[in-house]
């Protein structure tokens, strides 16, 4: 067995252990080097993982898969990592507890990697865990801040809840088939799907998934833990760990319960509607941006759930390139949250909601590389053209359409059409209305983390051709495990 | 021999009280307990599974998600301390400053 | 290296004006606006140099493409049609820009003014000079954005904020259709070739489109019970984006509201830019609107009923430029019209309706410019207060007349002598009474003489209350400097000539759009695909059809030199709040009041357009009802979201309990 | 009009308080029981026919141990991380700072 296969995990876990080593011999100044230190080891992952695309083999007893489909997820989270990293060199600056930060935002994408290879339930439900708890900790990272402790008691709670439903879940579908191993489920669907348990057992699996997706009505938790964490939290869990649940449901699903289509297709169909339903329409009327975009992730969630009920070789190409476009936008977006509450913070330590949108009044002037960042982000969250947003929006809509969902595909571009209230009014505060503020400097690690992301939108938008060309090999991995 | 059914119902009659507790509980340790239940019914799942197809599989998982589970209340009872010192409770209904 | 080869600067110079303009320009003298006036200049010499080149040869277009990616492909296509477009449009552009630097010398931003307006220029020259549906589309969305920076230009007030707001929203709902009309198109075209592309088909590019129109036109769909043929459901889609970016009736309410950016950019987005690229679009898919049954009669009836209905609202604005607004929705409406009469003279009709379009921009352009230079002298755009500025400013004025003559549609029919607008306006009537005469209807006629006399007379009306008279206030004033008043000069010049002097050229080469080495377009044929009957050469229309356009102008020149010149009628007692049909009028029909009504209805986004401003300006209470019910639709779901975590169990439990039911119910139905 | 948002809360909270959690949560746990208890009983679960197999070793700590080491090796190595995880977070939570 080729260990060359594993390299970016076994990069991860060792720069996940030097920055926890080395952060205990050093002193509060100098932890800043944790920050390049860490950036520097997802950067080699990044690399490993990148030059191994194309790669195909089964390891550690067929337990571990790498393939097309798991090489595009963990590019997925390396990337949302590597911003995260970036970005929380300036978040972390003057703090003590540096190492505890990167390392378990480490480890969560460790566990979300081999989520994403996983083969087998057991490997997938552990990896799973990994990053809930890894989480859990980094969204209540601010402990003196009673916002954050919120969030990371609703998270945690709402993340145990689900984790038991999924093992119960997991639990019938080893007990019909006596097996965990994801192509030996598929061998014994067929038994699943004549007995009443395979449906419980797939609304289970969705129950478990659809919390990390943030489905409706699994979302509860998500707009208060993304409103309460930290951004850059918020941008992990939104970007990255969201994709995780994504990857899990399209393994779980499309290759183990192919026998079970048309169950779990009726449940995401319902889903799907009423989760970008709900999330768009709730988003319009808040306040907070961090709450904002969390609802509108709740919506991106709704497009990419589509893929799931259309089940064409596109339609699933398509929602793994908007797996990847939403990790770019989402993540740079919240990155902009956090430059602006470090801005609001800077002048007002106390000030209360740092994320409302009365701050970000007047950013075109008082942030302006920050601000046109947001716009971009939010006009390809909206889909406006040559943006990442619009292309996979393109490809999964027209493949909904293409397969004869019409009317999913309507629902879909009425909610995309009201979503960009929202966003415009993001646009309008930072452009059109006055401020007393004045022009501050902004940090650069902010601003690094927001023009990688910006080049990865832009990137997507204007030459998506090779992004849709290896979206759509994953999307081959699946269709071929599974029909 | 026992039917498997048994098993399974007792398991799901113990999920089903750990949800009711983690429904109607106020209190975050209990809460937390409600969790444990809930995850050591699925063990007994795991475990009549294993017996009755004969192979280890499940029981190894059971081994994982107790292990797990562990995890899990550390977790757990760390963030319920941050809170209690800074709020001097645990009652998880009265935390909702986020909302809406 | 032949001129063609160059085609693609047209539209990149002034992208790279804009770059250089918006990061320069704050160090420049006037904000750097010789960058795009260079770069616009440029684009135009190309432009110019290509149409002389094509009406040599209109048989070489210029086509040239690269690959995108997959199955789509970017590129640049130079025909008859978009050739005009270009020289039209940059030399439009141009001259707005040069006027401009006199205009917004007193403007701190000048530069972001300069970096914006030459952005929407290179959107819309990229706009016109695509050759595939996509990359026009992704250049209608520029366009679109640039127009909401630009009337938001002076976000400070919140006029300006808020209309440009409605703009971008407006419009947007025909960005909306637009894009759905694109992705049923896609998909259609996907189906026909069974998924399976060759390499080299870009299958979005238009001469491919084209060649699929037969198979499309034979794809269609139950809806309701009524078979809905693929390709006019596409056209109307098609149409439905132009409607809301041409301004035409019900999604033309944008357009007045816009006027709350600098004149110039009410003249760039009504002459040049902005709402010609409705009828450019309609024009350049004429092909698949020919083929596709009932689209163009649709294009013909709301055409000439937004002619009318704009017109008979032109009549009662007292403000300058919403009168201008309001004209320029009405001939948009007649432009629509021409490009429907298509059911009855073919492909002609484009040649009437883009030579209807040019002429437009040249004159309309000219009114904006001269009423950019009253308001910039005077200080007001009031016309009520206005009054005798013929003599203080006697170049603007005589521009301006000059304007209003080709707007009006003066001229001897029967010969090509008379203003630019009379040679073109009076083709498209005489096509509308061929449609009427060849079984499509006399609506359109009828409307189109109507709206012709109404045209003249709120024109005039506009001379007579500005230029002539005494002064109804005091106001100083000054004629405007050079800068303002060449272009002016140069615009009266083509208002005054252009239409006469290539009217025997124009329809014909612009027609020849569909017959070259891109694409060979059997329009007959087609049209007997959507069941058009075409009928012989126009021509042998009795007298009167020739001569009423005119005397329907000339009249009400007449009425509007009794009324307001000589003021024999006592307005004051008609204009008044107490006589119905004024204030009916004045309201503009209520229209703002039973649009949103409906469309917040039908649209539920356009509601909320409209209920976010109403929350901004506490505008209208209907508008505030419905606003509140789709926000409280909003706040009833957030009450879900107690901030509770045990609810937040309950409800997942709840979830997956109804999940299970549902899944195990509709297997049993299934 | 001083506030819609309010009176739609009150309206919330006191049914919800007319309804007692407690009263809900058990019906939610009920129908949740319910549903795992009918699908458990309409499904024919696979068995083996007797156990244990081998009479002489009762014990599966050898096989368990043995799966742990080869087929399930990599959830146990990722299961090292997720305590370390746990341990890391779970102390700097609980943590307090100087002076609180």
């Amino acid at each position: 067995m080729d260990l060359m296969l594993f390299a970016p995990e076994i990069t991860m876990v060792v720069t996940g252990l030097a920055v926890l080593l080395i952060g205990l011999f050093l002193p509060v100044e100098s932890k800043k080097v944790l920050g390049y230190l860490a950036s520097l080891g997802i950067l080699i992952a990044l690399y490993f993982t990148v030059a191994s695309l194309g790669t195909n083999a089964l390891a550690f007893y067929d337990t571990l898969s790498v393939d097309a489909l798991s090489q595009f997820f963990k590019i997925v989270f390396l990337v949302v990592t590597l911003l995260f990293s970036i970005a929380a060199i300036k978040y972390t600056e003057g703090s003590k507890n540096t190492e505890e930060f990167y390392v378990l935002a480490i480890f969560a994408t460790i566990g979300m990697m081999f989520v994403a290879s996983a083969n087998d339930l057991m490997v997938l439900f552990v990896a799973f865990e990994l990053a809930s708890i890894s989480t859990y900790t980094l969204s209540g990272f601010e402990k003196n801040n009673p916002q954050s402790l919120e969030a990371s008691i609703k998270y945690f709670l709402i993340g145990s809840l689900s984790a038991a439903l999924m093992l119960f879940g997991i639990t019938f579908l080893y007990g019909v088939t006596g097996t965990t191993s994801i192509p030996g489920i598929a061998a014994g669907a067929a038994a699943l799907a004549a007995s009443p348990i395979g449906i419980l057992a797939v609304v289970l699996l969705i129950a478990g998934f659809g919390f990390k997706i943030a489905l409706v009505p699994f979302h509860m938790w998500a707009p208060d833990t993304y409103q309460g964490s930290p951004s850059l939290v918020s941008s992990l869990l939104a970007a990255g760990s969201k994709k995780m649940g994504i990857v899990a449901a399209f393994k779980v699903f499309i290759v183990a319960l192919i026998a079970l289509k048309v169950e779990w297709q009726i449940a995401f169909a319902v889903l799907a509607v009423i989760t970008m339903t709900v999330g768009n329409a709730a988003a319009l009327s808040q306040t907070s941006v961090k709450r904002m975009l969390a609802y509108s992730s709740l919506a991106q969630a709704g497009y990419i759930t589509m893929a799931f009920v259309v089940l064409t070789p596109m339609a699933l190409g398509g929602g793994i390139l908007y797996a990847l476009s939403h990790g770019f936008m989402k993540a740079g977006a919240f990155i902009v949250t956090a430059a602006v509450v470090y801005m609001v913070l800077s002048e007002n330590k106390d000030a209360q909601n740092p994320d409302h949108i009365d701050n970000f009044r007047g950013l075109g002037r008082r942030m302006p590389v920050t601000a046109l960042s947001m716009t971009i982000f939010v006009f390809a969250l909206a889909g406006i053209p040559l943006t990442a947003g619009y292309m996979s929006k393109f490809v999964l809509f027209s493949s909904t359409i293409q397969a004869g969902f019409a009317w999913l595909a309507v629902i879909a571009i009425l909610n995309s059409a009201l979503s960009l209230y929202y966003y415009a009014k993001i646009v309008k505060y930072m452009y059109f209305l006055p401020t007393e503020g004045t022009k501050v400097s902004e940090p650069l690690p902010y601003t690094l983390a927001l023009v990688v992301a910006v080049a990865g939108v832009l990137a997507i938008g204007f030459w998506p051709e090779p992004f849709i060309y290896w979206a759509m090999e994953a999307a081959k991995v699946l269709l071929a495990g599974g029909m | 021999m026992i039917p498997v059914e048994l098993y399974i119902g007792l398991a799901a009659v113990i999920f089903a009280i750990g949800l009711f507790g983690f429904m109607t509980q106020r209190n975050g340790v209990r809460m937390l307990m409600c969790v444990e239940l809930m995850l050591n019914s699925a063990n007994i799942n795991l475990v009549a599974f294993s017996s009755y197809h004969g192979n280890l599989t499940g029981q190894v998982f059971t081994l994982y998600v107790i292990a797990l589970a562990a995890a899990e209340a550390a977790i757990g009872f760390a963030i319920l301390m941050s809170i209690f010192r800074m709020k001097d409770m645990i009652d998880l209904d009265k935390i909702n400053v986020l909302r809406w | 290296m032949a001129i063609g080869d160059y085609a693609f600067l047209i539209p990149l110079l002034p992208a790279l004006a804009f770059v250089l303009t918006f990061f320069l320009g704050k160090k420049l003298p006037n904000g750097g606006a010789i960058i795009p006036i260079v770069a616009i200049a440029t684009s135009f010499v190309i432009s110019l140099l290509i149409t002389l080149g094509l009406l040599q040869n209109p048989e070489q277009v210029i086509n040239q493409s690269v690959s995108w990616f997959a199955m789509l492909n970017l590129g640049i296509l130079v025909d008859p049609l978009a050739a005009v477009m270009l020289t039209m449009v940059s030399f439009v552009s141009l001259l707005i820009h040069i006027y401009s630097t006199g205009y917004m010398s007193h403007d701190r931003a000048q530069y972001r003014y300069f970096a914006e307006t030459s952005l929407f220029t290179a959107s819309m020259l990229s706009l016109i000079i695509s050759d595939n549906i996509l990359q026009l589309f992704i250049s209608w969305e520029l366009v679109g954005l640039c127009s909401y920076l630009l009337i938001g230009f002076w976000y400070q007030k919140p006029a300006a904020a808020s209309a440009a707001k409605k703009a971008f929203l407006t419009t947007r709902i025909g960005d909306v259709m637009f894009l759905a009309g694109i992705v049923v198109l896609f998909a259609d075209l996907f189906r026909l070739y069974n998924g399976a592309i060759p390499d080299g088909i870009f299958i979005l590019k238009f001469d491919e489109i084209f060649s699929q129109i037969p198979q499309l036109a034979a794809m269609s769909t139950p809806v309701l019970g009524f078979q809905v043929n693929h390709l006019t459901l596409i056209t109307l889609l098609f149409f439905g984006g132009a409607v809301g970016k041409s301004g035409q009736f019900p999604l033309h309410v944008w357009l007045p509201d816009a006027m709350e950016g600098p004149t110039t950019v009410s003249a760039l987005i009504h002459a040049a830019t902005m709402v010609t690229a409705g009828v450019y679009l309609v024009a350049r898919t004429f092909p698949m609107f020919i083929a596709a049954p009932d689209s163009l009669m649709v294009v013909a009836y709301l055409g000439a009923f937004t002619a009318i209905f704009a017109a008979t609202m032109g009549i009662v604005m007292n403000d300058l430029k919403r009168v201008l607004a309001y004209s320029t929705i009405s001939q948009l409406g007649y432009m629509m019209l021409g490009l429907g009469v298509g059911a009855a003279i073919g492909a002609e009709a484009v040649g009437i309706s883009i030579f209807h379009l040019i002429n437009h921009a040249f004159f309309k352009a000219l009114l904006f410019l001269c009423a950019g230079s009253v308001i910039h002298a005077v200080g007001t755009h009031d016309m009520r207060q206005l009054g005798g500025v013929a003599k203080v400013m006697p170049i603007t004025a005589a521009t301006m007349i000059i304007a209003a003559l080709a707007l009006a549609g003066i001229g001897i029919p029967g010969t090509s002598i008379g203003f630019s607008g009379f040679i073109s306006k009076d083709a498209i009537i005489e096509a509308a009474y061929l449609f009427g005469e060849n079984g499509g209807g006399w609506f359109p006629y009828v409307l189109s003489i109507a709206a012709a006399l109404l045209t003249s007379i709120y024109i005039f009306r506009l001379i007579f209350m500005t230029f002539f008279g005494k002064p109804r206030t005091a106001y100083g004033g000054h004629e405007s400097p050079a800068s303002m008043t060449i272009p002016l000069s140069i615009l009266a010049l083509f208002a005054l000539a252009f239409g006469a002097l290539t009217t025997e050229r124009f329809n014909k080469f612009v027609s020849e759009t569909f017959v070259n080495n891109f694409v060979h377009m059997d329009i007959p044929g087609l049209a007997e695909l959507g069941g058009y009957h075409l009928a012989a050469h126009a021509g042998h229309e009795p007298l009167i059809i020739l001569w009423l356009p005119v005397i329907v102008g000339v009249a009400g020149l007449l009425i509007a030199y009794l009324v307001y010149g000589m003021r024999i009628v006592n307005m004051d007692k008609l204009v008044s709040r107490n006589n119905p049909v004024y204030k009916l009028l004045y309201n503009r029909y209520y229209q703002n009041a039973i649009l949103t009504n409906f469309l917040s209805i039908k649209v539920v986004y356009e509601g909320l357009a409209f209920a976010g401003r109403a929350v901004d300006r506490g505008f209208d209470w209907i508008v505030d009802w419905i606003g509140n019910i789709s926000l409280d639709a909003g706040d009833a779901l957030r009450q879900f979201q107690t901030g509770v975590v045990q609810n937040y169990a309950m409800i997942v439990i709840t979830g997956v309990s109804l999940l299970v039911i549902l899944i195990a119910v509709v297997r049993e139905v299934l | 009009m001083l506030n819609k948002q309010f009176t739609i809360m009150q309206i919330i909270t006191s049914v919800y308080r007319f309804f007692r959690p407690r009263i809900v949560g058990m019906v939610i746990a009920l129908l949740f029981l319910a549903i795992v208890l009918v699908s458990v009983i309409g499904t024919s679960w696979p068995a083996i026919d007797q156990l244990p197999q081998n009479l002489d070793d009762q014990s599966n700590i050898k096989g368990i141990g043995l799966l742990i080491f080869t087929e399930f090796v990599v959830p146990f190595e990722l299961l090292s991380i997720v305590l370390l995880s746990a341990m890391v977070g779970a102390i700097y939570i609980a943590k307090g700072e100087a002076g609180r």
